[in-house]
């Protein structure tokens, strides 16, 4: 049987330091994954092996059954996984509307055509209007993208990702720098634009991780020590030991 | 014709690589205009129009078009074939095309053989002597010198350095054929910072002489580092000693050790070394290209025998026409358009004695050695000149 | 939501038809005009560089890539042009001469085949060195073969071959300008088109943030290949053009790094972030180049200097300028600046005169005192021996310099006003 | 120690701090709360001498308005931004180093400190900050600035992105500080540590403070929470 | 090739190389601090060449080694001050073009002040003749002199890279200059220090270049871009790394000039048959030595493809 996203025993080393040390994990797909752990414990550079931005040092990704390990970024992307960023990565001189209709081009098939204009491609252009509603841009088609707040660079860093109409996404800390309430915004935005795709996200701030996953992996020291239901993962003593520490968490958690 | 004013459209760099060597030629050719102009056979008067061409063909034939506007029937130009071509090229389209208006270019110093041969133009008059009567001049000076007997080729790798190396071995084995030819280079134009490799390898080589058709910076620092490295039993055969800049770098150093074949020296008395003097005095510089005064002389003769300043009728009278310049009696061959006139082989030495102007103020100067009549350098073309019908 | 879109593209649309016509138009009229044979040549070359300019833009502006080669691009499309000319002439190629340009579009595509398979691999100061670097091997070894590229005097044709197209000989130069008008006309057509297009578009994305193009899906270093590629077609077109129009090519002039460098300075100058920017940028180019270096032997000077000046004061180039301008006037805010401009005027004047007056007086000293110390200079004569010159060109530089202080000072002020209830006025649109 | 009073600030021409007066005295960890684009971090580079300001600052009895950045650092305030600023291609230790005014004698804190508070530090020495997690540069600005030897440190919203495990050690240390007898002005967004921490609470709303207590009458003032805190 | 001749190259290769690295060195200061391409770079090199021949003639060569470059240095300062800083903050082709603006005014007031000639820029007595003096090829001291400076040079420069933090001062301040300013560095003064520091190391190389080779207008073009050259290709932002491509450089075309060989004569020797009408003739016959001085950029190409970072770089944009 294949998974959606499969892990195995990857590993990844900086020079000496082995930062990923053997990860084994199958995700399903539809399912939704947190992935915590504390700072430094390979959450990203787990996301940037996966996405192809970096190369295991040995190990498989597997996805929908294929090895994708090695690969190039775009050719993964091409494939059906796409990630967001940990820090905005958007096309800054670029409107709104053009940053989302450049992630809505390749999936269409447009590929590098330079013989028909993006004026008449009609359904990437709906298919560019209906994104820039679901995330919320409306107000802010024709802006630059550098000029768009905090919150709403974050929120097209979202569009941008979910644009090709990848079915496994990847979402490095969506939520970080917002407020309350904008969060919990967000996480509505992100539950409704990924319904029926395979999600994994990275977070730090419990009451996302409780409100969004189906499943949670915790990460630590570059090794998933956990992966189980919210529950399960919050009863686990080895993760409140590494990771949850005692109050703050309680109080994030408690907040939802 | 008397009290008519001749302007005249000197189209050479006035910026980039050799800005220098085209900045004195524009004051040369002013300088001189002016002195034409105080007392002349026809009683004309000279306007020079300098326009910088950038050594560019393109540039030119614009330069060229803004010159035609301003009304000036005569252009001279003398840096670089290239540009030289590229104004042939366009006289012979608009001089078809404009009839009345046709326009006549007095080359002084673009020296590639094609110009006179595969490429002549019944509007085109050199005034220089070629590549190849240079070539002739200096191997027959060869001829008479026992110590020549290694020679090294050094050139830029372009048509001019490639059309030396070409005609110095042909005429060598001609006139010299126990002269070896120990190496040959050519190395790109304006490229090389330092020759001491070159040197090194001439020196290898065992050569006793150079022949390069090296100019600017190519030659100066060539000779400077030969100097650097204590090349002294080599001898250094060239063309363009005189343009601005290389006096300078060879100095005292070069002493005796560099020849260069040449229309004239700095030393040749009469009118035109008065005039030198007059100019160094002006502008602190030499006054090397006296073709712009071959230039001047002979379109005022050539207008007292047409009796008119239009150029179909000045280029008619031009055809053969003799006269005489700074440097004796000089004819305009008909056949191909190529000034004949006696040629200089002279050697740096102090000035002084016999030869009291220096060049660039280094005391030291070319002192001729030897004269070649005119039929000495002479060579022949392959011209076939096509004549407007009259 | 898709009415509003129809709302906006349509007036949009007319006034894009406008504009088209209009540049039809001046292409069109401007020989009439301006009738001078220089006029025509300035024009004839105006339309090809145009061409050029807007080819390099695609690298620069639209790209992000600095090359510092494209010439090389241009002069072997000129190269492999005149050599179809000259076959063509001894009837070895059936080419008419109207389809020169492309053959010389295709050569520059060619070898934007070749030679940008190894440059576009990277970006950054690294692709600015790769051309720099081959830019540099190809000017070199072109001298070297002078079968091919004429050596120093390049090669020359007679572009008046064939039979007349439609009458045509293209013998006198008007023909030839209007056969680069068209060029000129439907190259920019395309160039503009294509920036409308997927590849267009992504090659933006790619200039912006290539990182992130990756994680889309598309490859970045094919996206620089392709439009690397087109780039280079269209500046062969242009070196094709200038095959016909100067009928001579030759490698020191057209390959070399300092016409790569013009390229890339007035590109910059007319505006590399529109993309009309170069058009102004080749108009500018052909000014400098023919007529500034005609008026004055001090050209470089003044040229170092509004360059120098324009880089650091508007660094958009001419076309932020006018885009500034637009704006302002789109508000409705224009009126009041039409004395502003006015006032600024007339203090440069006297700054410009006094300035140029001065330069000119120096470079007279240097250049062409066989003339003796007077010059003339805009109607009256300067005597570089007499104080009076110097002190009159001094006096009328320190006025004018004052009063453009004060008229800078006035203008900035309303500027700064307009642009803020500019402000006001997008964010109240905005809110609306 | 440091003065606030009626500073404006301005954005090119927006305006956006109308009037922020307060003060924070020695040893004093103050919190700035409040919403997104209340205008805490402005303040913030407001007294560093960031953005454009006026009204009267000062610092130790010296007027700092206008003062460059430089210089209002080498009077003893450190600033840690909140969008963290790591130099990304200098290693860690050298990120370090450059927090050092002069050659770093005199001063409170040695890289062994900075080490000993954050032992993944010290692993990731010789590495590229550009490479380190997003809670490991958090820890590297903090510890950058403080190599400045600061009486006063500014720190914007410093637990953005740490594993709440760490976010309770960030609180510890800034106590340790207080301990040290350095003043604190927290920014931050999480109340839950800021009231844990600190000694008095300002609130920002609308480019002005609105409230200024202490953190146990902060929780009683349900109206000012409801109004200017939450949404 | 026998020794002699080996030796002697060997020792040109050294010297030339030295000379490319003097030439450099403060190029690199700039490129790898500032990340500023600086186009004027050579035109502060023929700037000191001029100020140090007019000075000399009025104060003596020694002082000239020392008060030319100061004011080339100033002067540059006064650039980054006025000019450069305005422009920093619209991006690195803007900077770039502003420096090449510069090259032309200065290559302008070079002219007017000195003219388009040649000035007789001469060594002075104690650096005029040879050295020393090995298998009959003499060795000047003026060659050795610019190697002595380009050693100090390297010195010099190393020391102020590793032993203060203008450096990394200046690497962070390209990310970052507010944050840089908020740790207590006046960001403004280190850019203008080192950017004039760049200006007076170029004026020193012009200074014992000039008189060395030759002083003219035509200077600063002939070597600008052979230097970007040696920047890339030791790598970004690497001292060392420039030292060693200087040197290598230097050696490669030395040594090429001494290569008389060719592909169509390596053709022939494989028995290959070459004659003047097989096709690329042209090609086949120029020989090494024939493309000597442009084998650095052949070889810039090359690095820049199969190792973007350059021979000892860190950094690949
Ligand atoms: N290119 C690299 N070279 C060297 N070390 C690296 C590189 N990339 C990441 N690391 C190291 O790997 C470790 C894991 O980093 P990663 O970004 O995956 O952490 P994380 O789990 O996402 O943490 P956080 O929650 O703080 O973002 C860090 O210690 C980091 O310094
Ligand atoms: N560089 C800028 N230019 C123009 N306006 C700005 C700029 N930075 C911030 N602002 C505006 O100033 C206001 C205050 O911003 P500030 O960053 O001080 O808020 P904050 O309270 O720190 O919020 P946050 O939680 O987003 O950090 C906001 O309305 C913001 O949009
Ligand atoms: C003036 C000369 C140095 C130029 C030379 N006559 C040439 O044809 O290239
Ligand atoms: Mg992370
Ligand atoms: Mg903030």
């Amino acid at each position: 049987m294949t998974h959606a996203l499969e892990l195995k025993s990857l590993r990844k080393n900086f020079g000496k330091t082995e930062i990923i040390r053997g990860v084994d994990l199958a995700v399903e797909a539809g399912e939704r994954i947190a992935i915590i752990g504390p700072n430094g414990a390979g959450k990203s550079t787990l996301f940037n092996l996966i996405s192809g931005r970096l190369a295991p040092s040995s190990g498989e990704v597997l996805l929908d059954g294929q090895r994708i390990d090695g690969k190039k970024p775009f050719e993964i992307n091409r494939l059906g996984l796409s990630r967001s960023f940990q820090i905005t990565n958007i096309f800054p001189k670029l409107s709104v509307f053009e940053n989302l209709r450049c992630g809505v081009l390749w999936s269409l098939g447009y590929r590098y055509s330079f013989l028909r204009f993006l004026s008449n491609l009609h359904d990437a252009n709906a298919r560019t209007e209906e994104l820039i509603h679901q995330v919320g841009l409306d107000r802010k088609r024709d802006v630059q993208a550098v000029n768009l707040t905090y919150a709403e660079q974050r929120a097209l860093e979202i569009g941008v990702t979910i644009a090709g109409g990848a079915n496994v996404i990847l979402l490095d800390e969506p939520t970080a720098g917002m407020s309350k309430t904008e969060t919990s915004h967000f996480i509505a935005l992100i539950k409704q634009v990924t319904v029926g795709k395979t999600l994994l996200t990275v977070e730090h701030d419990m009451g996302v991780v409780f409100g969004l996953a189906d499943k949670i992996a915790v990460v630590v020291y570059g090794e998933v020590i956990a992966f189980d239901t919210p529950a399960a993962v919050r009863a686990n003593a080895r993760v409140q030991e590494a990771y949850l520490g005692s109050s703050v968490a309680d109080a994030q958690g408690g907040a939802h | 014709q008397k009290g008519e004013t001749v302007k005249i459209a000197w189209l050479d760099p006035l910026s980039g690589l050799m800005a220098a060597v085209g900045t004195n030629q524009l004051k040369t050719f002013q300088f001189l205009a002016d002195e034409f102009n105080k007392k002349n056979a026809a009683g004309v008067k000279f306007e020079i129009i300098g326009i910088d061409n950038k050594l560019s063909p393109q540039e030119t034939t614009s330069a060229l078009r803004s010159a035609m506007d301003q009304g000036a029937r005569y252009v001279v130009q003398g840096n670089g074939s290239g540009a030289a071509l590229a104004i042939i090229d366009a006289l012979e389209k608009n001089n078809a095309r404009n009839p009345g208006k046709e326009v006549l270019y007095l080359n002084y110093a673009a020296v590639d053989p094609d110009l006179t041969n595969s490429k002549c133009s019944y509007w085109h008059f050199r005034l220089d002597a070629d590549t190849s009567m240079k070539m002739e001049a200096l191997t027959t000076f060869m001829k008479d010198q026992p110590d020549v007997k290694k020679v090294y080729l050094l050139n830029q790798n372009y048509s001019h350095g490639v059309q030396v190396a070409k005609y110095a071995k042909e005429n060598l084995a001609r006139k010299r054929p126990d002269v070896q030819i120990v190496g040959e280079d050519l190395h790109p134009l304006a490229q090389v910072r330092d020759f001491s490799p070159y040197i090194a390898k001439i020196k290898a080589s065992g050569a006793d002489t150079v022949i390069t058709g090296n100019w600017g910076s190519d030659l100066s620092l060539l000779i400077k580092a030969a100097n650097d490295a204590g090349l002294n039993n080599v001898k250094f055969y060239t063309y363009y000693g005189t343009v601005s800049g290389t006096p300078t770098a060879m100095g005292a150093a070069s002493d005796g050790k560099v020849f260069q074949v040449g229309y004239g020296h700095y030393n040749m008395g009469g009118e035109i070394q008065r005039l030198s003097v007059d100019f160094n005095k002006k502008f602190k510089e030499d006054l090397y290209t006296s073709a712009a005064y071959t230039s001047l002389q002979m379109l005022v003769d050539g207008f007292v025998k047409a009796k008119s300043t239009d150029p179909v009728k000045v280029a008619a009278a031009l055809e053969g026409m003799r006269f005489k310049s700074f440097n004796g009696e000089v004819e305009m061959r008909k056949t191909d358009h190529q000034l004949q006139q006696g040629l200089y082989v002279s050697k740096w030495e102090k000035a002084g004695g016999k030869f009291p102007i220096d060049s660039e103020n280094t005391g030291y100067t070319f002192v001729p050695v030897k004269y070649y009549e005119p039929y000495v350098a002479s060579t022949p073309t392959t011209c076939e000149m096509k004549r407007p019908s009259p | 939501m898709t009415n509003t879109q129809y709302y906006r593209f349509k007036p949009l649309n007319l006034g894009r038809f406008f504009i088209w016509s209009l540049f039809a138009i001046v292409l069109i009229v401007a020989p009439m005009v301006f009738k001078t044979s220089l006029a025509l040549t300035m024009l004839s070359q105006m339309g090809y560089l145009i061409i050029i300019c807007l080819s390099y833009n695609i690298l620069l502006g639209q790209g992000g890539m600095l090359s510092f080669g494209h010439a090389v691009y241009v002069g072997l499309g000129s190269f492999i042009a005149i050599h179809a000319m000259n076959l063509a002439s001894k009837g070895a190629l059936p080419i008419p001469l109207v389809l020169i340009p492309v053959v010389g579009g295709l050569a520059g595509m060619f070898f934007a085949i070749i030679l940008g398979f190894v440059t576009t691999k990277k970006s950054g100061t690294t692709f600015a060195m790769i051309t720099l670097g081959i830019g540099e091997l190809v000017a070199s070894m072109a001298l070297m073969f002078p079968g091919f590229f004429g050596g120093e005097g390049g090669i020359t044709t007679d572009r008046v071959y064939g039979r007349p197209f439609f009458g045509l000989t293209f013998g006198p130069q008007i023909q030839v300008y209007y056969l680069i008008a068209v060029y000129c006309f439907i190259c920019t057509a395309l160039m503009y088109a294509f920036t409308g297009t997927p590849l267009g578009r992504i090659l933006n994305a790619v200039r912006d943030n290539p990182e992130r193009v990756e994680f889309i899906g598309y490859n970045t270093q094919r996206v620089r290949y392709f439009a690397f590629i087109i780039a280079g077609f269209f500046a062969g077109v242009g070196g094709g053009l200038a095959a016909i129009n100067f009928e001579i090519v030759n490698a020191a002039d057209s390959l070399n790094a300092l016409r790569s460098g013009s390229y890339l300075l007035f590109t910059f100058l007319g505006g590399a972030i529109f993309f009309f920017g170069p058009i102004i940028g080749a108009v500018l180019l052909v000014f400098a180049a023919v007529l500034l270096s005609e008026l004055s032997k001090a050209w470089q000077l003044y040229f170092g200097l509004v360059f120098v000046f324009m880089v650091m004061f508007a660094p958009g180039g001419i076309a932020s300028l006018v885009m500034m301008n637009l704006r302002v006037a789109k508000f409705g805010k224009f009126k009041q600046f039409w004395p502003l401009y006015g006032g600024l005027l007339v203090a440069i004047i006297p700054v410009v005169i006094g300035a140029a007056a001065l330069i000119e007086m120096i470079y007279h000293i240097q250049l062409n005192s066989a003339l003796g110390p007077s010059l003339p200079f805009m109607g009256v004569s300067l005597d570089t021996s007499g104080v009076a010159s110097w002190l009159g060109a001094s006096l009328i530089l320190v006025i004018g310099l004052i009063a453009l202080e004060f008229a800078r000072r006035r203008f900035v002020r309303a500027w700064g006003t307009a642009q803020e209830q500019i402000e006001a006025e997008i964010k109240r649109r905005e809110l609306a | 120690m440091l003065k606030l009073q009626d500073i404006h600030a301005y954005y090119g021409k927006s305006h956006v701090l109308h009037g922020v007066s307060f003060d924070v005295g020695p040893g004093e960890i103050v919190a700035l709360l409040g919403r997104n684009g209340s205008g805490r971090s402005t303040t913030a580079k407001a007294i560093m001498g960031l953005v454009h300001a006026e009204g009267t600052l000062r610092w130790k009895d010296k007027d700092i308005l206008r003062k460059k950045a430089y210089e209002v650092a080498h009077m003893g305030i450190g600033y840690v931004p909140e969008n963290r600023d790591i130099f990304p291609k200098l290693t860690v230790h050298q990120n370090l180093l450059l927090g050092q005014k002069g050659n770093g004698r005199g001063s409170r804190w040695s890289f062994d400190d900075m080490y000993g508070m954050f032992p993944r530090l010290k692993e990731r020495q010789h590495t590229e900050a550009g490479v380190l997690s997003g809670g490991e540069q958090q820890m590297l600005t903090l510890c950058r600035t403080l190599m400045g030897d600061p009486d006063l440190i500014i720190i914007d919203e410093p637990t953005e992105g740490l594993a709440p495990k760490i976010v309770e050690l960030v609180g510890q240390y800034l106590r340790t500080l207080k301990d040290k007898g350095i003043s604190v002005l927290l920014i931050e967004q999480k109340l839950t540590i800021a009231m844990q921490i600190s000694d008095r609470a300002l609130v920002m709303g609308h480019g002005s403070i609105v409230f200024d207590g202490t953190p146990d009458s902060l929780r009683a003032d349900a109206t000012t929470r409801k109004e200017w805190l939450e949404v | 090739m026998n020794v002699e001749f080996f030796v002697i190259s060997l020792l040109n290769g050294v010297s030339y190389g030295l000379l490319l690295f003097m030439l450099s060195s403060g190029l690199t200061l700039i490129f790898s601090m500032m990340g500023v391409l600086n186009f004027a770079h050579t035109s502060f090199y023929m700037l000191g060449a001029y100020v140090a021949y007019t000075l000399s003639g009025i104060i003596g060569f020694w002082p000239a080694l020392f008060i030319a470059p100061l004011l080339v240095g100033a002067l540059g300062a006064g650039f980054e001050r006025y000019s450069l800083r305005r422009v920093h903050k619209f991006g690195h082709v803007p900077e770039l073009l502003v420096t090449f603006g510069l090259s032309f005014l200065i290559l302008e007031v070079v002219q007017l002040v000195w003219g388009r000639s040649t000035v007789p820029y001469a060594l002075p007595s104690q650096l005029q003749g040879p050295l020393f003096t090995i298998y009959g090829t003499q060795f000047p001291k003026s060659r050795s002199f610019i190697m002595l400076v380009a050693l100090l040079m390297l010195l010099s420069v190393w020391l102020l890279l590793t032993r203060t933090r203008i450096g990394l001062v200046i690497q962070a301040a390209l990310k970052h200059p507010e944050m840089v300013e908020a740790l207590g560095h006046n960001v403004p003064r280190v850019f203008m220090l080192v950017f004039g520091g760049g200006a007076a190391l170029a004026g020193l190389a012009g200074v014992v270049g000039g008189n060395t080779y030759v002083t003219e207008p035509a200077m600063a073009a002939s070597v600008g871009s052979i230097i970007f050259v040696v920047v890339v290709v030791g790598g970004l932002g690497s001292l060392a790394g420039a030292f060693l491509a200087s040197l290598l450089i230097g050696i490669v075309q030395t040594f090429a000039v001494a290569m008389d060989q060719s592909m169509a004569g390596g053709l022939q020797a494989m028995g290959v048959a070459v004659t003047e009408s097989s096709f690329g003739y042209p090609l086949l016959k120029l020989t090494i030595s024939q493309v000597a001085p442009i084998l650095p950029y052949l070889f810039l190409v090359l690095i820049l493809i199969f190792r973007p970072k350059g021979l000892l770089g860190t950094r690949e944009d």
